[in-house]
């Protein structure tokens, strides 16, 4: 029987990998891929909790995250088209230029 | 009748505040015209209600609550009654003279809009400590005369001895102001309230050591004011301040407060007869003390300054003996013919581009007939020569003093008369008349403008016959303070003021004689005596060396070893902590996302750490 | 035993797909894997009974979010290997163990307490879709307004930014790459 | 036991609507290919079997045997799966699409859909979506500039038309209340007057046009322009690899002819005195039909045409219909 902590341990594998690629990537389409995989990773948690608990709290939780995704996808697509325009180049390490 | 009152106390500061906008510009008329017409407008209001006092009123008037914490309550109150009034008509027209005066005087100065401010601050100051109805009221108003004396004495801060002597009076009236504070403590503390009424009516049945300790506490603080001895050092160099400054504030008006507050509290002295016995000693000692070194100073105003010292003792004197009315008169007419006198030396300083020497003028009676004859009328006063204001209300303290059988009392007074009729006259010879030493130094001394000579004019005439109203005024003001009874006989009072007044004349003649002949041989000046009194008694001298080199030491000491061994250090240390950790997390602050999305990811832990091990304490 | 075997299969699947997402050094494998790895959890939706949800994942991840990332890529011409400067591996890995770990143990936190009373309760014999149209437009349709807003904005942000023309001075392309 | 026989029904089911759907694609090329002829005045194939019908084994045997190029410089995985994809996912979507009338056979009744989930319109449509991996993928892996134009092409037209085609079926979703296609049907049992294109011809037109741009048809087939692009995302691909990519297309016009037939045009139920089973092909038969004549009969747009006409024209429309619709509703 699949319970409930099977599918928290799965969101927490996958949010894991989503930090993994959060701090190991240095393409900032990479970065974007792996801010994704951190919510997707959230949202099965959610659906899952909206099954085992058998309130549609959750459910409605991972809608109002995807259309976050959604538009963060708009927005941070549309910066990162302005940022290869400006430097030609989408890697990370050309962004600092707000070192201290 | 509240509105006069109103006007009166609010009418300087109006004028302070006025002027206080152009301070920083360039010299403008207006000022000194506007805080002139406040100052005379305050001196009318002043005067109507001296009238309306006199048909038996007394004002009490409670502008606001000021301070209410706990069991204290201080009102922020003002009375008007006979002793108060008195006060503020004389401080209200001294200033008022002062300020027009001032207009010639300090025409040419940069400082023009500065000083009337300060003088209108002051002269409400005054008014504050005079018409206050309870202790706090009056050590605000206290408080406030020395800042404006502070201020206007460092009036020419570029000097040096100007910012010196500001600076050593403020501190001297300090450390006086701190008995005076212990005082108010003690009275708080015994009898739970500031207010005057309550006080006096209660002291009668407190513990006589108590109020004894009061009064004496009191006393230092009237003893800085009033620059008793041993305090007496910074009035003198005080002169450093304008000449209308000196007038106004440093005779007429400010170091007499000493005097209102004793006879302010006349019911709490009256009850501790050995403390006035304590007070007139030390008044007498400091009027034959003053009164010495006057006589052989050669700088013009310190000689008026020391004068005024003296004439302070003497007012002690009459207050410590109980003829309070005595040393309220003496204040008032002392006032008049002081100001005078130091305005009048203002002209002459004027007229000799500040040289303040007296012996290098001298025969300036053709050049300034008008100042010397007001200089004139002033001295005799002082002197206190029939029918001048000054016989009338010295030779009363003379009197009382013969009268309290207090002999020694009397005969340092009569000698300190001697002396003040000396350095008087030797002060008007030297100037007035004499060789015209001023020619061979170069100066080209002239009468002064006209309307300051006007202005002066009302001093002169009060100077002459302030002492006929002495009934009047003894009438007027005994409805408020306890009265003097003599009980010489008649023919002892005439031959005391017989024989005060020849001795004073004789002394008078023989000085002018004196001088008149070329006066003293340059041998006497390497006389010891001589170089003693030159010195003041060595006393500036003994401060210095007693308490200045050894504060220097001691403080020199913290600075070097406590403040920046251990404070700075201290400090520097925190500064430098927090320098460093910011020099080295700078590092983290690398601009990069990769670094700070690691940052994030460390604090997420830590933050996930704590809600997962962290229990608070149920 | 159907349900665990999908799940497993899923779980397997997804995480390959999220590993290679995170690992490859190819942005193409990368992004192909991301769009497997959304449709893979659309499975998880379906299993968990949020059909609708589901097909919301499909349609919007895989059909729009994912879809725009390959625009994206075409305009970067970066369909191939990339080089990455990846220093502090130990720190990285550390740091998601540690927090993975602490994830999970925080997340399991709700099975030990029994005081979880469901707000909307599904009611059975109502599809999935009419209960969640029914919360979201009663309890939740200011949020939903709000996110209904918050895409509009971004839709016109997106676009906003991309139409935006750059003057390509040397000076700028120097300073944004970090040269000055 | 349930379970097994469930598994079962569905693998038979399947089987055969895979096969039958692709034997239906390919069908439809040789279809097309007369059609095209004979409006052209041609006959189009004849060589091979009577009437030509034996080309459609000829072309598969090419297909099949051809050699598998893979060129360098492809990233070679992605440009492996980019025709599976496409394939898959077309037949993806057909497993929530019913075809007939459930029937019994045996004795055990046969649904004739693979699997009905109550959100089966939605999923129709997620899948077409996912249909545009195939172009998109091809066309990135292809290391070739006309793929990648042509990769970039699809990807702009699909999610374009996407936003259209799901608008406008948002008006019927509404009127009847259902995401179900099965439900959909039923909705429309009274007959040709209950048909749903008489309440919603705007969302019926609109969704027409989206279903001709999605599956990459006349007038809007700028993704495999040969003057332009060549052959688009399918530049590279030969073979099998190729017709996977063909049959994908073709599922892809099956469904959305199906689709079109079940929400606006009364579905498999009974016309007339015509079985509901042959009208539902019937229908279908004419869209495809359509789909041919409007290829014969129409030259294509610029891009640039196509995504002005997109959002400017057909959006806007599409959500005055959905406000109509909703007005009307109230």
């Amino acid at each position: 029987m699949i319970t409930l902590t099977h599918y928290l341990t799965l969101t927490g594998i996958l949010f894991s990998l989503g930090i993994v690629g959060v701090l190991r990537r240095k393409n900032l389409l990479m970065l974007f891929f792996s801010t994704e995989i951190l919510l997707n990773a959230v949202n099965i948690g959610f659906a899952a909790v909206s099954k085992y608990y058998g309130d549609l709290s959750g459910q409605i939780f991972s809608f109002f995250i995807i259309a976050i995704a959604a538009s963060e996808v708009a927005v941070g697509l549309g910066l990162l088209v302005l940022w290869y325009k400006r430097s030609g180049t989408i890697d990370l390490d050309s962004l600092q230029m707000m070192k201290g | 009748m509240e509105k006069y009152l109103y006007v009166a106390l609010f009418a300087p500061v109006v004028g302070s505040l006025f002027s206080l906008l152009f301070t920083a510009k360039k010299k403008n008329v207006i000022t000194a015209l506007v805080t002139s017409a406040l100052l005379l407008l305050s001196f009318v209001s002043s005067l109507t209600l001296m009238f309306a006092v006199h048909d038996g009123l007394t004002l009490h008037v409670k502008l606001m609550d000021w301070i209410s914490a706990g069991n204290l309550n201080i009102p922020f109150g003002f009375m008007v009654d006979n002793v108060s009034v008195i006060m503020m008509v004389t401080v209200t027209l001294v200033s008022s003279v002062v300020n027009i005066y001032s207009m010639g005087y300090m025409m040419h100065d940069k400082g023009y809009n500065r000083f009337f401010t300060y003088i209108s601050a002051f002269v409400f100051a005054m008014l504050v400590l005079v018409m206050s109805d309870n202790f706090v009221g009056l050590f605000i108003g206290w408080e406030g005369v020395g800042l404006c004396s502070y201020l206007l004495i460092g009036f020419w801060y570029e000097k040096d001895t100007a910012s010196w002597a500001g600076n050593e009076a403020f501190i001297m009236n300090r450390v006086a102001d701190l008995g005076m504070l212990m005082g108010l403590f003690l009275i708080y503390w015994q009898f739970g309230t500031f207010d005057y009424e309550t006080i006096f009516a209660h002291a009668g049945s407190m513990n006589v050591s108590v109020v004894a300790t009061i009064g004496l506490l009191l006393f230092i603080g009237a003893m800085g004011k009033s620059a008793q001895f041993p305090f007496h050092t910074w009035l003198a160099d005080a002169m450093e301040g304008p000449t209308p400054v000196s007038a106004l504030i440093h005779a007429a008006t400010m170091v007499t407060a000493g005097v209102y507050l004793v006879i302010r509290a006349s019911d709490l002295f009256s009850l501790i007869p050995e403390v006035g016995h304590i007070i007139a000693t030390l008044g007498a000692f400091v009027a034959v003390f003053a009164a010495s070194m006057a006589l052989v100073h050669r700088d013009l105003k310190k000689i008026i300054a020391y004068s005024t010292l003296s004439q302070l003792g003497y007012m002690f004197v009459a207050a410590g003996l109980g003829a309070y009315w005595i040393a309220l008169f003496h204040l008032m007419t002392h006032a008049f013919f002081k100001s005078l006198l130091f305005l009048g030396a203002g002209n002459i300083m004027h007229a000799m581009d500040d040289e303040l020497d007296i012996k290098k003028m001298g025969g300036l009676f053709k050049v300034m007939p008008y100042t010397a004859i007001l200089m004139a009328v002033a001295s005799f006063a002082l002197c206190g020569v029939y029918p001048f204001a000054g016989f009338f209300s010295k030779d009363k303290i003379l009197e009382a003093a013969f009268n309290g059988s207090n002999f020694y009392i009397w005969f340092a007074l009569f000698i300190g008369a001697g002396m003040t009729a000396f350095y008087s006259f030797r002060l008007i010879m030297l100037v007035f008349f004499g060789d015209k030493v001023y020619k061979k130094l170069g100066f080209h001394p002239h009468e002064t403008y006209p309307f300051v000579l006007w202005s002066l004019l009302p001093l002169g005439i009060l100077s002459t016959i302030a002492g006929f109203f002495e009934k009047p005024f003894e009438a007027f003001v005994t409805r408020v303070l306890s009265k003097y009874e003599f009980s010489l006989s008649h023919s002892t009072e005439v031959e005391l003021i017989f024989l005060t007044s020849a001795f004073v004349i004789l002394v008078i003649v023989a000085t002018i004689y004196k001088y008149y002949k070329g006066g003293f041989s340059k041998q006497i000046e390497t006389m010891p005596l001589y170089i003693l009194l030159k010195n003041q008694y060595y006393i500036p001298k003994l401060y210095e060396v007693a308490i200045f080199k050894p504060y220097y030491v001691l403080s020199r000491f913290a600075w070097k070893q406590i403040d920046v061994r251990i404070i700075d250090f201290s400090v520097d240390l925190i500064a430098k902590v927090f320098y460093k950790s910011g020099q080295e997390s700078r590092k983290m602050q690398s601009g990069n996302l990769s670094d700070m999305l690691r940052w994030m990811i460390v604090g997420t832990v830590v933050l996930l750490a704590l809600a997962i091990f962290y229990r608070p304490m149920m | 035993m159907f349900e665990i075997i999908a799940f497993y299969t899923f779980s397997i699947l997804v995480i390959g797909m999220f590993g290679i997402v995170v690992f490859s050094e190819n942005v193409l494998y990368a992004m192909s894997a991301l769009a497997g790895g959304m449709i893979l959890i659309s499975g998880f939706y379906f299993l968990l009974g949020a059909d609708f949800l589901g097909v919301v994942q499909i349609i919007v991840y895989t059909g729009a979010v994912m879809a725009l990332y390959a625009f994206g890529m075409m305009f970067f011409d970066s369909a191939r290997d990339i080089k990455e400067n990846i220093k502090f591996k130990k720190i990285i890995y550390t740091l998601s163990i540690l927090s993975a770990i602490f994830v999970i143990f925080i997340l399991m936190a709700p099975i030990y307490s029994t005081r979880v009373e469901a707000l909307y309760p599904t009611i059975h014999g109502v599809g999935n879709v009419q209960m969640i149209g029914l919360i979201l437009f009663t309890k939740y349709l200011i949020p939903f307004e709000v996110a209904a807003i918050m895409l509009l904005a971004a839709m016109i942000a997106g676009i906003v930014l991309v139409k935006v023309k750059i003057e390509e001075t040397p000076s700028n392309i120097e300073v944004a790459r970090g040269e000055k | 036991m349930i379970e097994t026989a469930l598994i079962i029904e569905t693998v038979v089911k399947a089987v055969v609507v895979l096969s039958v759907v692709a034997a239906m694609g390919a069908f439809a090329t040789f279809i097309e290919r007369k059609v095209l002829a004979f409006m052209q005045r041609r006959l189009g194939p004849m060589h091979v079997g009577p009437y030509g019908l034996l080309q459609l084994a000829a072309d598969g045997i090419k297909l099949f045997t051809k050699e598998d190029i893979i060129p360098q410089n492809t990233i070679k995985p992605i440009f492996i799966i980019a025709p599976v994809v496409a394939a898959a996912s077309a037949f993806v979507a057909v497993a929530a699409v019913p075809y007939f009338p459930e029937f019994t056979v045996f004795g055990y009744t046969v649904h004739p859909i693979i699997s009905d989930i109550n959100v089966g319109l939605l999923f129709v449509m997620g899948a077409a979506s996912v249909g545009m991996y195939g172009p998109l993928l091809a066309g990135l892996s292809s290391a070739n500039k006309w793929s990648l134009i042509g990769g970039a092409r699809a990807v702009i037209q699909l999610l374009s038309f996407e936003v259209v085609s799901g608008l406008s079926i948002l008006g019927p979703v509404m009127m009847m209340g259902t995401l179900s296609l099965i439900d959909m049907n039923d909705y429309q049992i009274g007959g040709v007057s209950h048909w749903l294109i008489w309440k919603q011809p705007l969302a019926f037109v609109l969704f027409a046009i989206a279903g001709f741009a999605e599956t990459n048809r006349t007038p809007f087939d700028l993704i495999e322009f040969e003057a332009e692009v060549v052959s688009g995302y399918a530049t590279e691909y030969s073979g099998m690899r190729w017709g996977l990519f063909f049959i994908g297309e073709y599922a892809n016009m099956i469904t959305i002819s199906v689709l079109v037939s079940i929400i606006f045009l009364g579905g498999y139920n009974d016309l007339w005195f015509i079985p509901g089973a042959l009208a539902m092909l019937l229908k279908v038969s004419l869209w495809i039909f359509l789909f041919l004549w409007v290829r014969a009969a129409w030259p294509h747009i610029r891009p640039d045409q196509l995504m002005w006409f997109c959002w400017k024209v057909l959006m806007p429309l599409s959500l005055i219909n959905v406000l109509i619709t909703g007005i009307v509703l109230v």
